[in-house]
């Protein structure tokens, strides 16, 4: 008699705390939905936001998230998407890779979503891939990455290699020198994105003096400033990540190396992490980018305003941030040039959809599903702003798997 | 006779501090032998160095059946036939008095042996044998940390009992006991004598007197002398040494 | 464990059984997931509960175990024979240490024995030393850092950072059918089924009760002629391939696997789950890693931010206040029910039968 | 002329891991003092040295709002009282109410302080942001101290003197005051210490502000070497593990020793490698050199049976 109480009051309690783990937050949401379309119900319709707002990455991709937000409340106020309302339903994605698959699968299958806005690092892209493949549905992601990807349920509006990487290192050989020394931190982008970069110099000439890389997280960067010492490059093109960018740069001004002895061109650093590094130390260095907050465009300037008025005056717009921005706006116009929110109509219909970004004209390729995009030279201010010094005029057409090189060829893959 | 234990030339340094100065010793079949000697005079020192656990700086520790014992590992002294009962009780107390035995039985003792083992007739008529012997048959299911401090001591000599050893040694086994328990504890040393040889470390000195027939003395380091009780205590250099400290032996 | 009785377990595994008639796909798939970890929960609690040995390195044996099984479904997703990633770092050659892999057989055994090798080999030399208590913790993360730094770092081989995933089928079967995630979730509560019978006998035999006994005295356990050595490696080489198990079944269920997931933080992680359901039950461990990690799913889809003070808050509770975790809680407030119960049935009785009872 | 290039760069090399050597010290020196000594693995040691940045940067923000411009470049040196007084309160606090009730549970206090270190990582999310956060070193310590080819920054040398005074300071403190005393003879024999009528419990907390604080102090030099953010913690937590257990528990001199010798061997096996290979090496080195020392470099001998 008394076992049994115990037990079953112990069984009870478990079987409580397990429905309600189980069950979770969509309690509410009517799993069995009759209506045909994905997402909509009566006059919303619902988008899926995933980003890591907690953990490692949390540090960035909580500005895409609220400029993804902001773009869906634009939207909203001016109609909606086909006369329905945007309906947000925010995921955290926790910075772990595992995390964005199971969240984009509770977006597609439990929520049914229209579409995800969402990702930052290549892992969460690829750990998010088969997911949307498998439940043919759609996720626009918004950050520059390594190429060599293209497929038929992602839309990528971030830069991919040739509209970054490539013309940097050509503007780099033009203006600035033939030797280089490649940095990096030890994962996919500044691998990849060296090899590229290692098969350019030696199509066009330039001089490879070095390639490092260091774990992520590394923050003693004494020796390896030795190692560029002792080569003497004429640039020094970063893939560094995140924390390790602070330390590398503090310690590259300590060793009394400065932008006029060695100008240092980073690929992952923009406005946000700037402000967590110092434009102090960071001044007179380069940086590469299809947007910065300095362009001086109207668009832009309402963009930059709306922005601080919204989230904080003391906050800066970047790259990724525009990026994630314009994509709900292409989703929402391709929506209406096909006239429903079904994944291979609205994929269909996306071809040379573009809108005014605020960093100029977007357009997408319906060939490959990345965006064409104006590269631009920037350098770092003093005040933590970028200072564009050159651009390519006219959008440059994505090519992720750099077809139109040459030299490139044999690069994609082993054949 | 020969010896069940012998040691020979025994020297432990403790950093330059030597706490055995070369101690000989021989313990004979079926002896119950009194360790006794004022603190710090190497007394549970030299119980350390014959079961393993302090590792002797000099000398040769032999044990009948098994030559050179010294240089081996702890576990494999005790399955040559040494049992050791610490000072301060050292049981497994989250175990019932009963697992506690269950698991010093002697047995096979490898890890394949211990998953097939089963808990047959044989084995647990063994477990009530000792249970009965060291008084705990009430005990049996209780947890061996509830014990009473008495109890416990009982527990771990069944726990060495069980092992059916050929050399026992037992520190201060009736420390923290009661007069009744103290003289249950001498008989039931001089039983196990029946069985094994004990080389016991005692402070009582009633108590060594009552239960002795062999008492060796040590001091400082080394052994001072050997005899009965009575011869001991006649001895000058004995009384000195526990006089000279302000002790009495009686 | 005389208290957590069958009951308990047999209603524990028909909520399981039936929980894919009532829960949403994408939850039982969730479900499934935590089902793997609670096997490698039963792992930590036989070596922390049990034997009192603190690893926090099991992430590497979890890592170890998915990866066997990830390579060969990687191989068998990728129509050239080798594997994207490997072609974008001018691999064009299978590596030898891939090949085997196309073999299923060899992948599921190779994600047992691996872990067990790496134990085997490090259990012995670390308990052979008598390397204990926070040595033994700390010398198990510097296993995981190395092991996470040479994953991330020989990017051509593991797929570095983004590590495997995109897989398709299994043994030719699609691996997104609806059925055969079914099926898949059904082979997880056996797998389970099976780790928590095993732990049981395991516990109960002499063997277990040495293990409890290793850890009140190890010494003292030396000094009965047993070798603790050999019983410590063997309860660590267990909870290796019991991590590599729940690895093996993560990535089939999951379907990804990176070095991440091998890290100090999630093997940290991993030995709260025990402690929240309790260290010295392979009930509470089960229970702690499901419960733990739908806590998990239910705080980050509602209060993201709140759910690092929840996880933070729940370590010290339950250090502080309940160190044998939710059974101890359930068996004690059960145990107040029922004293309060047998106390009034006393009551009743002595009022019907006067006081000669006693 | 090659042997003078060759020359330069060990002498460089040299000085980076000299340079990374008191820098892991600083970081370890609290961890010393907490794990070492009394024997708490504090987990949340990590945070206690990002508590110190944070400080660092808010001294930082008070000097340039509240305080003439050309006091600005002295908030360095401001910071670092502060931030050990603030550190060791927050330590003064934790053993209060928490780690007192650890003691002897050394596995037990690794979870607890875990939970710690995530609570505290949360609230300066709350407070400061989850973004890095800059800060500006003062402008004396920019340049460097030129020998022959060889630059010495002079944050660095800034760092080797803190860290030496915060040895010679704590040495002093252990071995020549009558507080100091009092802290080794408890974790020496806290039962002796207690008979002789020392407040043990007064001294366990004392100890455990002094090795918060001393986190604090290494949080203020990381400010200037590395990123200020709410995990960085974490960044460094194993590696001062590592080197407390590599010297010895209980051993301020093994401490010393082992950050000198890991901070070696990184910077030249990477300078021969990577920065990968050598983090590798020099873990697995720790895992090989525990199996042959398992008890450190320096290890005192005990009769203790368990």
């Amino acid at each position: 008699m008394g076992k049994m109480t115990k037990n079953l009051f112990l069984m009870l309690v478990i079987l409580t705390f397990m429905l309600a783990g189980c069950v979770g937050s969509n309690a509410t949401n009517n799993e069995s939905d009759t209506s045909d379309e994905k997402g909509e119900k009566g006059d919303t319709v619902k988008v899926g936001v995933l980003h890591s707002l907690s953990g490692t990455m949390a540090i960035s991709e909580v500005s895409l998230k609220n400029a993804e937000l902001m773009a869906i409340e634009e939207i909203n106020e001016a109609g909606g998407v086909l006369g329905k309302k945007i309906e947000p339903v925010i995921e955290d994605g926790a910075s772990d890779w595992p995390t964005f698959a199971e969240k984009a699968k509770k977006l597609l299958q439990s929520d049914e979503v229209a579409t995800i806005f969402g990702g930052w690092t290549s892992a969460s892209r690829k750990a998010m891939l088969p997911v949307v493949e498998q439940n043919n549905g759609l996720l626009w992601y918004p950050v520059q990455y390594e190429g060599m990807e293209s497929s038929p349920n992602i839309f990528y509006t971030g830069a991919t290699t040739n509209q970054q990487i490539v013309p940097a290192v050509s503007w780099l050989l033009e203006n600035k020198g033939k030797k280089f020394f490649l940095i990096g931190s030890d994962y996919v982008f500044p691998r990849t994105a060296n090899k590229i970069i290692k098969a350019q110099l030696k199509a066009e000439g330039g001089e490879l003096l070095g390639e490092e890389y260091t774990p992520l997280g590394h923050t003693d960067y004494s020796t390896l400033i030795s190692k560029i010492k002792a080569a003497k490059p004429d640039v020094i093109f970063n893939t560094l990540n995140g924390d390790s960018n602070v330390a590398f740069f503090k310690q590259l001004k300590d060793a009394g190396i400065g932008p006029k002895d060695m100008p240092v061109l980073s690929v992952s650093i923009a406005e946000e992490e700037i402000r967590g590094i110092g434009g102090d130390v960071l001044a007179g260095h380069y940086t590469a980018w299809n947007y910065y907050q300095t362009i001086d465009t109207p668009e832009n300037k309402d963009f930059v305003e709306k922005y601080k008025a919204k989230y904080g005056e003391e906050l800066v717009t970047d790259d990724p941030i525009e990026a994630a921005y314009f994509a709900v706006y292409l989703w929402a116009a391709a929506v209406e040039k096909a006239g429903s929110f079904d994944v291979d109509k609205v994929r269909a219909a996306s071809d040379g959809i573009e809108v005014q970004a605020p960093g100029g004209k977007v357009k997408i390729e319906g060939s490959n599903q990345h965006t064409w995009k104006v590269v631009r030279i920037g350098e770092i201010q003093e005040d933590g702003l970028i200072k564009e010094l050159w651009n390519s005029g006219e959008a440059v057409k994505p090519d992720p798997y750099l077809e139109g090189y040459d030299w490139a060829k044999g690069l994609s893959s082993g054949e | 006779m020969k010896p069940v234990l012998t040691c020979r030339d025994i020297k432990v340094d403790f950093d330059g501090f030597y706490a055995l100065k070369g101690v000989n010793l021989n313990v004979f079949h079926e002896e119950v032998r009194f360790l006794i000697g004022p603190n710090g005079a190497g007394k549970t020192t030299l119980l350390d160095v014959i079961c393993g656990k302090t590792r002797a700086t000099n000398g040769q520790v032999i044990f009948e059946g098994s030559g050179q014992i010294d240089k081996m590992q702890e576990h494999k002294i005790a399955s040559a036939g040494i049992a050791r009962k610490f000072q301060a009780p050292s049981i497994f107390p989250k175990l019932t008095v009963f697992e506690n035995l269950e698991l010093s039985v002697k047995q096979k003792k490898s890890v394949w042996a211990l998953l097939t083992a089963k808990l047959n007739s044989e084995v647990k008529a063994k477990i009530d044998y000792i249970l009965e012997k060291i008084n705990l048959q009430n005990e049996r299911n209780r947890e061996a940390g509830e014990l009473a401090h008495g109890q416990k001591q009982w527990l771990e000599i069944g726990m060495q009992l069980i092992q059916e050893p050929n050399l026992l040694l037992l520190d201060e086994p009736i420390a923290g006991m009661s007069g009744v328990e103290r003289e249950k504890t001498g008989y039931l040393i001089h039983d196990i004598a029946k069985e094994c040889s004990v080389l016991v470390v005692e402070h009582d000195m009633d108590f060594v007197r009552n239960f002795s027939k062999q008492v060796t003395v040590m001091h400082e380091g080394a052994v001072l002398c050997e005899g009965s009780m009575a011869e001991v205590q006649e001895n000058e250099q004995v009384v000195e040494v526990y006089l000279g400290r302000g002790k009495k032996v009686c | 464990m005389k208290n957590i009785s069958r009951s308990s377990y047999a209603l524990l595994f028909i909520f399981l059984l039936c929980a894919p008639l009532f829960l949403h796909d994408f939850r039982v798939a969730l479900l499934a997931k935590f089902l793997c970890f609670a096997i490698l929960a039963v792992g930590i609690c036989l070596i922390w509960g049990y034997t009192g040995i603190l690893s926090l390195g099991h992430g590497v044996f979890f890592g170890l175990g998915a990866y066997c099984v990830a390579m060969y479904l990687k191989l068998e997703a990728s129509p050239t024979g080798i594997p994207d990633f490997m072609g974008w770092s001018g691999i064009v050659e299978l590596p030898g240490l891939w090949k085997p892999f196309a073999n299923p057989y060899f992948a599921i055994s190779a994600a047992v024995i691996v872990p067990v090798l790496l134990a085997l080999v490090l259990g012995y030399f670390t308990f052979k030393n008598r390397i204990r208590g926070v040595y033994f913790s700390l010398i198990s993360q510097a296993l995981v850092v190395v092991f996470v730094t040479l994953f991330i770092g020989k990017q051509e081989i593991t797929g570095g950072t983004n590590g495997l995933t995109n897989f398709s089928t299994a043994f030719g079967i699609s691996l997104t059918n609806r059925g055969v995630q079914q099926v898949l979730y059904f082979i997880t509560v056996g797998f389970l089924l099976l780790t928590v019978a095993f732990a049981l006998w395991l516990t109960k035999s002499r063997a277990g009760k040495l293990l409890m006994a290793i850890r009140e005295g190890e010494n003292r356990v030396r000094f009965l002629g047993y070798n603790p050595t050999s019983f410590k490696v063997f309860v660590y080489c267990v909870s290796a391939a019991l991590a590599g198990v729940a690895g093996g079944l993560f990535v089939l269920q999951v379907g990804m696997i990176s070095p991440e997931m091998m890290g100090i933080i999630p093997s940290i992680e991993m030995v709260l789950w025990v402690a929240v359901g309790g260290r010295y039950s392979i009930f509470g461990a089960v229970i702690g890693a499901i419960l733990t990690n739908s806590a998990k799913s239910f705080f980050s889809e509602s209060y993201p931010d709140f759910w690092l003070f929840f996880l933070g808050g729940l370590f010290i509770l339950v250090v502080l206040v309940m160190p044998n975790g939710l059974v101890g809680l359930g068996k004690s407030v059960g145990e107040k029910i029922t004293s309060r119960i047998k106390k009034k049935e006393k009551e009743d009785v002595q009022h019907e039968a006067g006081p000669y009872v006693s | 002329m090659k042997g003078g290039a060759a020359m330069e760069i060990w002498a460089s090399q040299l000085f980076n891991g000299l340079s990374y050597s008191s820098f892991l010290l600083l970081i370890a020196l609290g961890l010393a003092i907490t794990f070492g000594l009394m024997k708490v693995m504090n987990m949340a040691h990590g945070d206690m040295i990002m508590i110190g940045a944070y400080v660092t940067y808010s001294t930082q923000l008070i000097f340039s709002s509240f305080m003439p411009q050309n006091m600005f470049d002295y908030y360095f040196l401001f910071s670092i009282p502060i931030a050990f007084v603030v550190t060791a309160c927050i330590g003064w606090i934790l053993e209060k109410s928490l780690i007192q009730f650890l003691y002897n549970r050394p596995l037990d206090s690794m979870l607890a302080t875990w939970g710690v270190s995530l609570i505290l990582q949360q609230i300066a999310r709350t407070i400061f942001g989850a973004p890095n956060v800059a800060v500006k070193t003062p402008s004396w310590l920019d340049g460097g101290l030129q020998i022959a080819a060889v630059t010495l920054p002079y944050k660095r040398l800034f760092i080797l003197v803190l860290v030496g005074l915060c040895l010679t300071g704590l040495y002093v403190y252990l071995y020549r005051t009558a507080a100091g005393r009092r802290m080794t003879a408890v974790t020496l024999n806290r039962q002796m210490a207690s008979c002789l009528g020392v407040n043990t419990r007064k001294v366990d907390a004392g100890a455990f502000a002094l090795g918060s604080g001393l986190g604090g102090v290494a949080g203020c030099a990381l400010t200037l070497l590395g990123p200020v953010g709410p995990t960085v913690g974490t960044n460094y937590i194993i590696d001062a593990f590592m080197i407390v257990i590599l010297g010895g528990i209980g051993n301020l001199k093994g401490t010393l020793i082992g950050a000198v010798v890991i901070g070696l061997i990184s910077t030249f096996v990477e300078f021969g490698s990577s920065a990968t290979i050598a983090k590798v090496v020099v873990f697995a080195l720790i895992i090989l050199f525990l199996q042959w020392k398992p008890f450190g470099l320096i290890s005192t001998r005990s009769r203790a049976l368990d």
